[in-house]
């Protein structure tokens, strides 16, 4: 069974285009579904792409949450499907209540666009169980409203329920943490580790050719062979 | 709307009536013939949305009337055999060329400069916005932006303000839009302190047989506004009309102060751009107009002039976002985001739907007519009845005086020879302090601001010497493009700086394995009232085409951008030149950071005692006269070709023009972005300054790996390309770190080099 | 017909990275007796009489502000409030500058 | 020491992106009663006694605001001016949302 991956478009969303393709990379069918629309038609997993949902004017994910295709996609969170949220998709899990913490200005105060280092904290999420633990890849990142942020109790309750999927390494010119993210946190999951969401880009870093290595296919292989079983996928 | 403010419309039955009212229109810009020839168009006065209407479209901006006469000479100079792959050339909205396989691809620079000055970030928003909209009304989905940016002194303090509010608008803007940015140009110069230059260019992709133009045809066919709706903004002058004896009302002379500042909507253009692309692919369209510049008055005389010549206008369904606005004000608001389409009766609804699925406002406003008419109405009045053609195409064409300033052979018998030149062992010090000098330090400040992943298909972009894009998921087959322009040399030598400006643009684009295939202009100059100014200008359109004949490649398009001076003082002359480029297989790209450890470096082309008007000057002496390196059009050609047949054979795992900072700073970037040290040897026969610092043209840097470097020398050989190996790329450090080892010269640390190269722009602008 | 302003601030005990480059440059361009600044957002609705005060915290809590890092005020201007100011610049000097 | 409120507005008949944007989404959740919605800048200074009303003036307008495209109003806050909000949330529930 091919597994059928969900990438929502909402108005302003931009790199839909760039998760379907990873999605397709990986060996699924990406399966477009739209903000105003609450079917999810079917699918077996869901990506909520970069961008800038309404211009992100009220607040980052702000008003992208209240559509109706994310009310479907919190029951089915609810329900065990393996949702994904990439940069703006991330902010908009946010605001929707299906992660902790929120995003905010870059504490550069710019849009920064860079190739990232980051580490696996937490391979035992659907959408990582790919690398191993401590692993470091590096993918792109690119957002203004990029820094995780939420109250010092917050974060010791989602550190300690091992709920920091990545963080930002690396030190020198152009890497650590690029934006202010408290405790490094650049990815997060929720505690069935099937919701995850990321502020750097993996579907930027499948093909050598347009991004800076291949280091994000995994994000999306990882959940294709969760779904058809370990000899299912097939690229 | 007040009984008061009705009474004050000017209708043309009132303009007949009343033939000796006074009208501003010299406020509005006008000369008193151009009125005088407005009066003989109509036969009567102009109303007031008709004086509208003539200013802004009469305008320098709109009209091209003092450059026409030299414009011109692009057609003149373009052969047939040029002109056999372009779709659309100078007069359409951009020009559109033929890439084979059916794809086509359209592109364009356009200036922002004076908003940009005002109000930094809006101003250069909206200038992406607007030729990002240029690009879509050709049937094109934008796929990219480029910038080009001029400002004063980098350590001046207005740059503080300007800079950041410049750069964060071009980032604000088209990062929202999703459309990846691939390159660009950043320069200061104190001749830009009052007046920086913003120029945003695009590129936008289409099958070739889905092109689209700005025509009304079809008697019956509607004509639907579409995108965000018309409010007050950037009415500036306009706002003139409205104010004391000529509206009549108190709120006309409040509104005398609108600044004439738009606030871009980048979201509401990103849902216009899917909105489009998506009424052109259900084949809703006859023709199309973006709204820029002047509004309304634009998009409905261009259309119907290039239809079937009538249109029929309802100003009351234009949707508004303020109250009592004027028919004039309707007609040459700015407001941003909007588009105007002719569509058939039958496919209006669809039209709409689709509309409605964005979310797009939009408004039947009219219909196409045969009466060769454009008339408008408001309020079941007419306003406005014209001949289109007398507004959109028929302005006011003007010879200004055209006179080589006197002071020009001062300049030139300037030159640097007189300048005292580093001893050997101040080379290495220099180098430092060269590639961080504010003009030829590391620009991603700015480009990491920019989001150039996008949309998946981006190729190459900086540090690159061109951006290079996939045109589609399923195909190999790209695109390139590179920007640039040498003000420096164009002052001391307009004909030959416009030609060098051109050269490194196609050079840039050769390097990656490109094909150069079309050119695109902005030509950014001081005020054309100037003879000497127009003397520049006129020298760099003829170098411009003269050059572009001899490479082969046409200008499809281009802009002009005059007034740019503080006081009196021009600018220095800044053509834009954009070389657009094809490439059959992106897999066979050409990176611009050194190659693998063990290749082979070598220098193509030949280098000439040439130091004036370089960065050298410009940078340790402050100075600028004398002449520009020599032109060697046929040079440049043989060394695109050669790099095109190199990496076309995989021959080349890298390749680096030389241009600004000379040989210095090509090995510099090429270390520092390969992330590798390198050991050279400086050409024989060649002072080292001169090796390293000389500006001459027709040049570059490949590596090829040792055991095909044969292969390269014969294919040079065999087309008489000069070329000498310089050294090898580092595969063991030295002292355990990569270096750039000169020999007889200096040895530099590439960590130390990649300090001084990136820290000056984040010192400067935080 | 009321008018209502909204007023959004980031929680005290979260950076609030703008208003810090706002205070850094009252520093360099001289004004040295601001001691700190927080840069929020400002929300001016028009809202017909269907909307009661529960409505508006509401649409504050729910819309306008995010709970999990900011506070809000919600306040209904009055007609002649002095701090009504949507159409009006604070001097004329201002608007004209 | 005092503390002064900053409310910077974008003008009337200049474009509002994100005020525009907000009461698109108040009509898509049912928000009807919404009409209107300007997005502007909230700013709350500490300031000692040495800055006047001309100095917060001038602040204003050459730091907070944009005089080409913006308005503003200056208010200085009383110690106990309900209006005050920078540590409180309207409402405890709210904050606990
Ligand atoms: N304003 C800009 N916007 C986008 N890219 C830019 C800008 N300025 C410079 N760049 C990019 O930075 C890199 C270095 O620029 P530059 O040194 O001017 O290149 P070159 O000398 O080859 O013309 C190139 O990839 C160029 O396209
Ligand atoms: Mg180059």
């Amino acid at each position: 069974m091919t597994a059928r991956i969900g990438v929502i478009t909402f108005p302003g969303t931009l790199d839909d285009g760039d998760a379907a393709r990873a999605a397709r990379y990986a060996g699924a069918e990406a399966v477009p579904l739209w903000h105003a629309d609450a079917d999810l038609r079917g699918v077996d997993g869901v990506l909520v792409p970069g961008g800038f949902s309404y211009g992100d004017y009220l607040r980052a994910g702000a008003i992208a949450a209240q559509a109706p295709v994310m009310r479907s996609v919190i029951d089915a969170a609810a329900g065990g499907l393996p949702v994904l949220g990439i940069c703006n998709g991330f902010q908009v899990l946010c605001e929707a209540g299906l992660l902790p913490g929120a995003l905010t200005r870059n504490a550069g105060l710019k849009f920064l666009c860079r190739d990232q280092r980051l580490r696996i904290e937490n391979a035992g999420t659907v959408w990582t169980s790919g690398y191993a633990d401590g692993a470091e890849i590096l993918i792109p990142m690119k957002n203004a409203e990029g820094r995780f942020v939420a109250t010092e109790d917050e974060l010791d309750r989602i550190e300690g329920d091992g709920l920091v999927v990545m963080r930002y390494v690396g030190d020198g010119h152009g890497q650590g943490n690029p934006n202010g993210s408290m405790r490094d946190i650049a990815a997060i999951g929720n505690p069935a580790g099937n919701v995850v969401g990321l502020m750097p880009h993996p579907e930027h870093a499948i093909d050598a050719l347009t991004g800076p290595g291949t280091d994000g296919l995994a994000m999306f292989t990882a959940v294709v062979q969760a779904i058809s079983g370990p000899v299912g996928a097939s690229v | 709307m007040s009984t008061a403010q009705q009474a004050a419309v000017d209708t043309v039955a009132r303009a007949a009536s009343t033939p000796d009212q006074p009208q501003p229109f010299r406020e509005l810009g006008l000369k008193d013939d151009e009125y005088q020839r407005i009066r003989e168009i109509l036969g009567r006065r102009p109303t007031d949305a008709e004086l509208a209407m003539y200013s802004i479209m009469w305008s320098e901006h709109c009209s091209y009337k003092s450059s026409k006469v030299h414009l011109a000479y692009f057609g003149e100079t373009t052969t047939d055999e040029m002109r056999s792959k372009m779709l659309a050339g100078i007069g359409e909205n951009a020009g559109v060329v033929d890439i084979g396989d059916g794809w086509a691809v359209t592109f364009k620079v356009e200036s922002h400069n004076h908003p940009s000055y005002v109000e930094p970030y809006q101003g250069a928003a909206t200038g992406v916005g607007g030729i990002v909209r240029d690009i879509l009304a050709m049937g094109a989905r934008p796929v990219a932006v480029l910038d080009q940016l001029r400002f004063g002194p980098a350590d001046a303090a207005d740059s503080q303000r300007v800079v950041p509010g410049v750069v964060a608008g071009v980032a604000g803007y088209g990062d929202c839009l999703g459309l990846p940015n691939i390159g660009g140009e950043v320069e200061f110069d104190a001749s830009y302190a009052g007046n920086p230059l913003v120029n945003a260019g695009s590129i936008g992709v289409l099958r070739s047989a889905d092109m689209y133009t700005a025509h009304a045809s079809g008697v019956g066919n509607k004509v639907i506004l579409y995108g965000s709706a018309t409010g007050l903004d950037g009415i500036g002058g306009v706002s003139v009309l409205a104010s004391d004896s000529f509206a009549g009302d108190e709120t006309g002379a409040g509104r005398k102060k609108l600044p004439s500042v738009q606030v871009g909507d980048p979201f509401a253009e990103k849902v216009l751009i899917e909105c489009t692309l998506e009424v052109f692919a259900a084949d809703l369209v006859v023709g199309i107009q973006d709204l820029g510049g002047a509004g309304l008055s634009c998009a409905t005389s261009e259309l119907a002039s290039a239809g079937d010549g009538g249109m029929l206008v309802d100003l009351d369904q234009v949707p508004r976002r303020a109250t009592g606005m004027t028919p004039a004000e309707v007609l040459s608001s700015e407001s941003q985001e909007r588009m105007c389409a002719v569509v058939e009766p039958a496919k209006v609804d669809a039209f709409l739907a689709v509309c409605a699925k964005w979310e797009v406002p939009a408004a039947v406003i009219g219909e196409v007519t045969d009466s060769g008419r454009l008339v408008i109405t408001s309020g079941g009045e007419v306003v406005v009845d014209v001949p289109p053609r007398t507004v959109a195409h028929e302005g006011p064409v003007y010879h200004r005086p055209v006179q080589r300033p006197e002071a020009q052979d001062a300049l030139q018998a300037n030159t640097s020879a007189s300048l005292p030149r580093p001893s050997v062992d101040e080379l290495g010090g220099l180098i430092t302090t060269m590639i961080g000098s504010p003009n030829l330090c590391s620009r991603d400040w700015v480009t990491n601001q920019y989001d150039r992943y996008v949309r998946g298909n981006t190729v190459l972009a900086q540090p690159a010497d061109a951006g290079m894009l996939r045109i589609a998921d399923d195909s190999v087959r790209g695109l390139a493009m590179a920007t640039d322009s040498n003000p420096r040399f164009t002052a001391l030598d307009p004909y030959a700086g416009a030609q060098l400006s051109l050269a490194e643009a196609y050079r840039n684009v050769a390097m990656t394995g490109a094909v150069p295939l079309a050119v695109t202009d902005c030509l950014n100059f001081g005020s054309p009232e100037d003879p000497g100014v127009m003397w520049q200008f006129s020298q760099a359109v003829r170098g411009i085409a003269d050059g572009c004949r001899q490479l082969g490649i046409p200008v499809t398009g281009g802009n002009v951008s005059f007034y740019n001076q503080t006081g009196t003082t021009a600018i220095l002359p800044t053509p834009v030149l954009g070389v657009l480029g094809v490439i059959d297989d992106v897999r066979r790209r050409v990176p611009a950071g050194v190659g693998g450890a063990g290749d082979v470096l070598v220098l193509l082309g030949e280098t000439r005692d040439e130091l004036d008007g370089s960065e050298w000057a410009r940078v340790v002496h402050d100075h600028l006269g004398g002449m520009p390196p020599q032109v060697d059009l046929a040079a440049e050609r043989r060394l695109a070709e050669v790099v095109a047949a190199a990496a076309d054979v995989g021959l080349l795992t890298a390749a680096h023009d030389l241009s600004g900072g000379g040989l210095a700073q090509a090995l510099v970037e090429m270390c520092v972005i390969g992330a590798r040290g390198a050991s050279v040897a400086l050409p024989a026969g060649l002072d080292p300054f001169v090796a390293l610092y000389s500006e001459s043209a027709a040049r570059a840097v490949v590596t090829v790996p040792a055991d095909r470097i044969d292969e390269l020398l014969a294919l040079c050989a065999d087309r008489e390309q000069p070329a000498v190996r310089l050294g090898t790329v580092d595969a063991d450090q030295r002292h355990g770190v990569p270096e750039l080892a000169i020999e007889g010269v200096t040895t530099l640390s590439v960590a130390d080099l990649r300090t001084a190269w990136q820290a000056t722009l984040p010192a400067l602008f935080g | 017909m009321a008018r209502v302003a909204v007023n959004v601030v980031i929680k005290p005990e979260i950076l609030d990275p703008q208003g810090k480059a706002i205070l850094a440059a009252f520093g360099r361009t001289g004004h040295q007796g601001v001691t700190s600044v927080r840069q929020g957002k400002h929300f001016e609705l028009e809202v017909d009489d269907s909307v009661s005060d529960a409505d508006l915290e509401e649409i504050a809590a729910s819309v306008l502000a995010n709970p999990v890092i900011e506070n809000w005020t919600v306040h209904r201007l009055e007609d002649t409030d002095d701090e009504a100011f949507v159409a009006e610049a604070s001097s004329t000097e201002a608007a004209d500058a």
